[in-house]
């Protein structure tokens, strides 16, 4: 009972937020000067084209109350439909967002299975010579490699090199279930170093958080097994760091990853939406943007209910801060 | 830009030898430079092998954008080359456009020009829609004057038509056009895209809305469209040339990113593939498999000089003159454009009775080596079109050179279009862009007159001399006088210097040639570098 | 031969200040069974020397001279399975905060089990709820399912005992078990420790600071101060004929020994207004 | 933990000096300390950087009259670089100042001030922390027009949400402590508390903060220009390079190496340099589990 007052509070508090982000977005995409009528009709345009066009659209009207049309019916689920295309814009982003979640959850599996590991390792060996040294450097090399170098050099390798994966051609997961797992792999691979290096990092940290905890200190002292104290006393206390980052990852990944989409070709929601802001198409930036907004802001309740069933201190159920 | 006009490139030959010279980028034996080939008949840049049994199977072409039009997927509104391409594979034009912008018949089998001002077409006889319907007379002439009564900007391309007549007798489909006046272009704007014939049958009977579904008579129906993502084509049975098609399927991918579309050809996913960027001949060069052939293009880079806005110092003849005479427009092609573009005056240079880039009075104006000192510049251009962006950087350079502060203004085409376009007066100095050169050298010509262009009124301004050449020239037969009236044309336009014609736009198609024995005509006016689809054959292995 | 034999030990700490030296040559000998007490403020060292048995030093911490043996094995020559064998079979901690040294996102049960299936044990229900009421908890089984912060410090201590006890140590050790207690739990936990170690036969070191339950429970006391052993020997004597200055002033301070109207001062306190002897605490910087 | 040890190692929130025999961190601040001079140098040494001019042919390999040779205009790479390293620098660290000087006067008052003002200020973080960052970046970008500008402006709004709640905790749990409540309820006033007290005691946050910061607008300046969004030609900047390198890797593979190297040189430094000021500032000793 109390969890559930708990959950919805912190639902009514994302819905604040939403509406923040509806409004932001909203305001913030007709701020940006060049009208949708005049990108898509082109140069050779007449006024009166454009004026049609624009009154078509429903952007004659003054801004709040083009704010309030789209609002309401936002709250029906009605997102309007794409300048370009014609077609609702939820059913465009539909289509999109399965090949954006296999790439996000591959691109996060890696860096988990990766990181969390490469994390522990470095926290136990912080203290000796060496080891820190190479952790360091390779987990701080994972988070300064831009995506946008290391996705132009995989592309160039796997383009020039036969290596088994042809990158020129992008297979969507609903096509081809095997060619689509091996088509977002590279992508995922590009994106998840960064992803496996924060996460290693955290890892160390939240690791290192935990070690000094006196608990660990008892565990030493009874003489258990480094990675027995590891798997019994480390990790649980140490996961709410990840968990935290993890969805932060999520939702960036999910809220696409622009850069990568683009490099790969890949027909997601980050390269749909870089293309509807160049064509000013305000429907499909609003959805998309309320589309990530709404991924963040479950995803951090679930965080934080989460953190709750890890550890048993954190009350958080009924508190809000 | 992603969204607006077309394409180019010439002497790409020489320059694309030169350029691997200079980089060490390995010019591998059987690589592809294609220097002018002693084997290739004129006007091609490839040419399928006829003696090639083809192997069929889907065909992967990698396209830079996808068609995004206002009015969908009508091909008489489309404004961008790259729509032309697409619905030309299921449209059919009357005519096409063949080697050495010569017209050729594609839905009309032949056609003859009685007099100055008739022009009179017999149908192919198999000609047959998608759904199996014979394309009539009727069809050809609700389709152009659908195109006539559009209102869209194509439908002046066509000239002073007087009528357009079905003239059919008995089987034979004839449809004749009559003009006012006479009007050379005519059958250069037949064969653009936005002159397709529509089942206007089924159109009228409201049975098909032509902006969100294509029907046509052409060698492709669609499958499947995602939007900016892909577009799936199957082989038209119903074609009245199906039996030479060499393909049964065509997947066309969108990939913005040059990077995607070299990786594509190198890695043999894709094809063939489009560049507008010259540097691809030299990036797959040396690739396994791959030719890449440079298309030279009548669309062409130009100046605007802003003489309409009173802020602009461009109101003044004399500094817009000086401007245009320091611009080296063989330093830019050399520079910006690694070579693989020419030079060009208002008439694109590649087409026949163009007059020449350095025949204009300003090519030989010889301007005092700091003739803009003390003049502050700010240059407009849109960020995301390399070529741009590198012309721009050129362009600033040599009038820095002359002694002029100029800065450059990089905004997103959204804002360019904006500030160009739409905002009268316009809201720049100078500003750079482009546009399709078309097929015939006086089409282009049309837009010197703000007052039919309309989309230029808020930065150049109506000269009567110079609309009255434009007028003489289109009516003139193609020929020696009309090219001396298209040279007083070009004349004229370089003297009131508002917009500057600097070079043709390079487009370089890759062509993956161990899988695909592909036609490529070595000049093009509409973009359109999938015109001799039919003819490709795919390669077994 | 003694159980413990702490010779002569220093122990130093990098900080990022420079080495700190928390013993300066610290000397101990304890046989099997007897209780010592090692008594000293906060800061004197004896929390280092009851770590220093186990090699349990933090990772900035180091033996920078002289030894530790326990049973005749120098510790500080141990490898880390020798080390872990010697935790396991040989030392049980029974700390001053026992609710901070349980794992907080794990039941007490579970914890239980832990150790003694680590131990080869019966973890069953039945007999960890054995162990709980062995050291007098009334209600194990509602115990057991408990989360460490649900218990009151008293319960967390009785577990932190169980856990210890479990094992059967032959070297208890015991940091001011009952700092963190209510006065009236001290007593029962103090007995719960005496008298479990009575059982086993057990070595019990206790650190405390509290000289009047040192008096009760321990029949030898060791007073330290700026990491040495400065006084050691049967409690009676020590406490009534104390020899070092230091614990004369301890002594002074005991609860127990108060007067009315006489000010009380530490020792380094009393140092202090005498600008007192070289600091030899403090190494380098 | 034990006693003296412990006590000297816990002084929390006040930067300590840096002297270190740690090698990795030497290295760092060298690369740093080069870069920043490389910025400089390019900026205040006429004639040494002369990024926007034609000099060469195309796409020059490197050779002793361009060492690192020239890129699609014929311009110096040494030149570009030069002036890349300097804008990147430059903007990166403004951007970060902003920040920080937001950050903290938010993440401060929000905390004093506590209740609404606090829970005002953490829900319009949250708004900005749930909108993509790199859309956001673009929606700045196309609103002032892509440029220098908007990348400042791009990188303060992504960087402000995080680092104000870092600073609001940090504030927090000195505004719970004692010596707080006694100045309040000896009647200091609220400015000179959170000067005094606040703003002290979360400097070590601020400045590690900032170093993150700082490598997160170094990787946003070239995400956005790589996007077109960012700096914009003829200037320089790592981003622009690097973007103009990914074209042309496999004819001109020196662009990519020069820009490429000395931005992921750049961010790793800032972020070792980083971690380094943490373990200072946040000490902590782990138990050895062997």
């Amino acid at each position: 009972m109390q969890t559930l007052r708990w959950v919805g509070r912190r639902l009514l508090m994302g819905l604040v937020t939403l509406l923040g982000i509806a409004l932001l977005v909203f305001f913030a995409a007709r701020l940006v000067p060049g009208q949708a009528a005049s990108v898509l009709l082109g140069p050779l345009a007449t006024q009166e084209q454009r004026d049609a066009l624009t009154a078509e659209l429903g952007l004659d009207r003054d801004l709040f109350t083009q704010f309030g049309i789209w609002i309401g019916k936002v709250v029906t689920g009605d997102f309007g439909d794409s300048i370009i295309s014609g077609q609702p814009v939820l059913d465009e982003i539909a289509l999109r967002l399965p090949v954006t979640a296999t790439l996000a959850l591959m691109a996060l599996g890696i860096a988990l299975l990766v990181g969390v590991p490469l994390g522990v390792l470095q926290a136990l060996r912080a203290r000796r010579r060496g080891g820190a040294v190479g952790s360091r450097v390779i987990s701080g090399l994972g988070i300064s490699v831009p995506e946008f170098v290391l996705g132009a050099l995989v592309v160039l390798l796997f383009s020039t090199v036969p290596l088994g994966i042809t990158i020129g051609a992008f297979t969507a997961i609903s096509d081809d279930l095997w060619l689509g797992l091996v088509s977002s792999l590279l992508p995922a691979l590009v994106l998840s170093v960064f992803c496996a290096a924060a996460t290693a990092r955290t890892t160390r940290d939240a690791v290192l958080g935990v070690l000094v905890e006196p608990w660990i200190q008892a565990a030493v002292g009874r003489g258990e097994r480094p990675w027995a104290i590891v798997r019994h006393h480390v990790l649980r206390n140490a996961s709410i760091p990840i968990l935290t980052l993890a969805a932060t990852l999520l939702a960036y990944l999910l809220g696409g990853a622009v850069i990568v989409e683009g490099l790969f070709n890949v027909p997601g929601v980050g390269s749909y939406m870089l293309l509807a802001m160049d064509r000013r198409d305000y429907a499909v930036i609003q959805a998309a943007v309320m589309l990530a907004a709404v991924v963040f802001v479950v995803m951090s309740v679930l965080v934080e209910l989460a953190s709750n069933l890890i550890d048993p201190r954190v009350s958080t159920m009924g508190a809000t801060t | 830009m992603r969204t607006t006009s077309k394409i180019t490139v010439a002497a790409a030959a020489i320059a694309a030898l030169a350029l691997t010279a200079c980089t060490g980028g390995g010019a591998t034996p059987g690589g592809s430079e294609q220097p002018a080939d002693p084997n290739l008949p004129a006007g091609y840049a490839s040419v399928a092998d006829e003696s090639i049994e083809s192997a069929g199977g889907p065909l992967h072409v990698q396209v830079d954008y996808d068609t995004a039009e206002a009015q969908g997927l009508d091909p008489a509104f489309a404004e961008i080359a790259r729509s032309w391409s697409i619905m030309g594979l299921v449209y059919e034009s009357l005519v096409t456009v063949g080697p050495g912008f010569e017209i050729q018949p594609e839905l009309a089998a032949s056609w003859e020009q009685p007099d100055d001002t008739t022009y009179v077409f017999d149908l192919q006889p198999g000609a047959t829609f998608s759904n199996g319907r014979a394309v009539s007379a009727a069809d050809v002439v609700g389709s152009l004057n659908r195109l006539r009564e559009s209102g869209s900007v194509w439908s002046g391309q066509l000239g002073p038509i007087a009528e357009i007549a079905d003239t059919s007798s008995g089987d034979a489909q004839q449809v004749t056009i009559t003009l006012e006046t006479p009007f050379t272009p005519l059958l250069a704007a037949l064969a653009n895209t936005p002159a397709a014939i529509l089942p206007m049958q089924e159109i009228e009977a409201g049975e098909l809305d032509p902006t969100a579904e294509m029907l046509g008579s052409g060698a492709f129906t669609v499958a499947e469209h995602r939007q900016d993502e892909s577009w799936s084509f199957e082989a038209n049975a119903e074609w009245w040339n199906a039996e030479q098609l060499g393909i049964d399927a065509l997947e066309l991918t969108i990939a913005a990113d040059d990077q995607t579309r070299l990786a594509g050809l190198r890695d043999g996913s894709t094809q063939l593939a489009n560049f507008s960027n010259p540097d691809a001949l030299s990036l797959l060069a040396g690739a396994q498999g791959v030719t890449a052939v440079s298309q030279t293009q009548s669309d062409f880079f130009y100046a605007m000089l802003n003489s309409v806005n009173p802020d602009s110092p461009f109101v003044d003849q004399q500094l817009r003159q000086t401007v245009n005479a320091v611009l080296d427009r063989q330093g830019i092609v050399d520079l910006a454009l690694a070579g693989a573009a020419v030079p060009t005056a208002v008439t694109p240079a590649n087409l026949p009775d163009a007059c020449a880039a350095d025949s204009v009075p300003s090519a030989s104006a010889e301007p005092a080596a700091d003739a803009l000192a003390g003049e502050s510049i700010s240059l407009l251009i849109y960020n995301d079109d390399p070529s741009l962006t590198a012309l721009a950087q050129v362009v600033q350079q040599q009038l820095q050179g002359a002694g002029a502060e100029v800065t450059l203004d990089s905004v997103d085409y959204g804002t360019y279009s904006e500030r160009v376009y739409v905002a009268q007066p316009g809201d720049f100095q100078m500003a750079l862009g482009w546009f399709a050169g078309y097929g015939d050298a006086s089409m282009v010509t049309n837009w010197w007159n703000p007052e039919t262009a309309v989309f230029n009124a808020g930065f150049a301004q109506p000269h009567d001399d110079l609309s009255a050449a434009i007028a003489e020239a289109q009516a003139l037969p193609a020929g020696t006088e009309r090219a001396e009236a298209l040279q007083s044309v070009c004349d004229l336009a370089d003297t009131h210097a508002e917009m500057v014609p600097l070079a043709t736009r390079p487009q370089v198609v890759g062509i993956r040639s161990d899988q695909l024995s592909a036609s490529v005509l070595s000049d093009e006016g509409y973009g359109d570098f999938l015109r001799l689809i039919a003819e490709f054959k795919t390669i077994e292995g | 031969m003694s159980l413990i034999e702490i010779d002569d030990l220093v122990v130093e700490f990098r900080t990022p200040r420079g080495t700190v030296r928390a013993l300066a040559g610290a000397t101990l000998h304890a046989s099997a069974g007897e209780r010592i007490a090692i008594v000293g403020e906060s800061g004197s060292g004896k929390s280092t020397i009851g770590t220093a048995i186990g090699a349990l030093l933090p990772a900035n911490g180091g033996f920078a001279g002289g030894t530790v043996r326990v049973d005749g094995v120098d510790v500080g020559t141990l490898d880390r399975p020798g080390l872990r064998r010697l935790r396991r079979e040989t030392l049980g901690f029974i700390p001053q905060d026992p609710i901070a040294t349980l794992n907080p996102t794990m039941r007490v049960g579970g914890q239980l089990a832990l150790v003694v299936r680590d131990l080869g044990g019966d973890a069953s229900r039945a007999a960890l709820a054995q162990l709980l009421e062995e050291v007098q908890i009334a209600d194990p089984a509602d115990v057991l399912r408990r989360f460490p912060h649900q218990l009151s410090g008293g319960m967390a201590q009785r577990v932190a005992i169980a856990i210890a006890m479990a094992r059967r140590p032959r070297i208890l050790i015991a940091d001011e078990p009952t700092a963190a207690l209510d006065a009236n739990v001290r007593r029962e936990v103090l007995k719960l420790v005496f008298e479990a170690a009575e059982q086993t036969g057990a070595t019990v070191v206790w650190l405390s600071h509290d000289l009047d339950a040192v008096a009760k429970w321990c029949r030898r006391v060791a007073v330290m101060y700026r990491g040495r052993i400065v006084e050691d020997g049967p409690t009676a004597s020590v406490l009534e004929a104390p020899e070092h200055p230091y614990t004369q002033s301890l002594l002074a301070a005991m609860p127990s020994r108060l007067r009315r109207g006489v000010e009380v001062r530490t020792y380094t306190e009393m140092l202090a207004s005498q600008a007192g002897e070289p600091d030899d605490a403090e190494v380098g910087a | 933990m034990t006693g003296a040890a412990a006590a000297l190692a816990r002084t929390p929130g006040r930067l300590r000096s840096l002297r270190t025999s740690d090698p990795v961190l030497t290295i760092a601040v060298v690369i740093l300390g080069l870069l920043v001079a490389a910025s400089l140098a390019g900026r205040l040494i006429p004639g040494l950087n002369d990024g926007t001019t034609t000099v060469g042919g195309r796409f020059e390999a490197p050779s002793l009259a361009h060492p690192l040779g020239t890129d699609s205009l014929g311009r110096s790479l040494v030149a570009r670089l030069l002036e890349g390293i300097g804008t990147t620098f430059l903007l990166s660290a403004l951007a970060v100042l902003c920040t920080a000087v937001i950050a903290t006067a938010l993440g401060i008052v929000a905390a004093y001030a506590g209740g609404w003002v606090r829970e005002l200020v953490m829900r319009i973080g949250d708004v900005l922390y749930a909108f993509p960052a790199i859309l956001l970046a673009l929606l700045v970008a196309a609103a002032i027009g892509p440029g220098s500008t908007a990348a400042l402006a791009s990188i303060v709004l992504v960087t402000v949400p995080l680092m104000t709640r870092m600073v609001c905790a940090a504030a927090t749990d000195v505004a719970r402590r004692d010596f707080v409540t006694s100045a309040r309820i000896s009647g200091v006033a609220a400015p000179v508390i959170m000067v005094r007290h606040l703003l002290t005691c979360v400097s070590g946050t601020v400045v590690v903060q900032g170093t993150y910061a700082l490598s997160v607008a170094i990787l946003v300046e070239g995400g956005l220009s790589f996007l077109g969004y960012g700096v914009q030609l003829p200037a320089a900047s790592l981003g622009l390079l690097v973007s103009e390198g990914n074209v042309y890797l496999l004819t001109a593979p020196w662009i990519l190496i020069a820009a490429g190297t000395t931005m992921v040189l750049a961010i790793l430094a800032v972020t070792l340099v980083g971690d380094a000021l943490r373990d200072r500032l946040e000490p902590r000793e782990a138990v050895d589990l062997t």
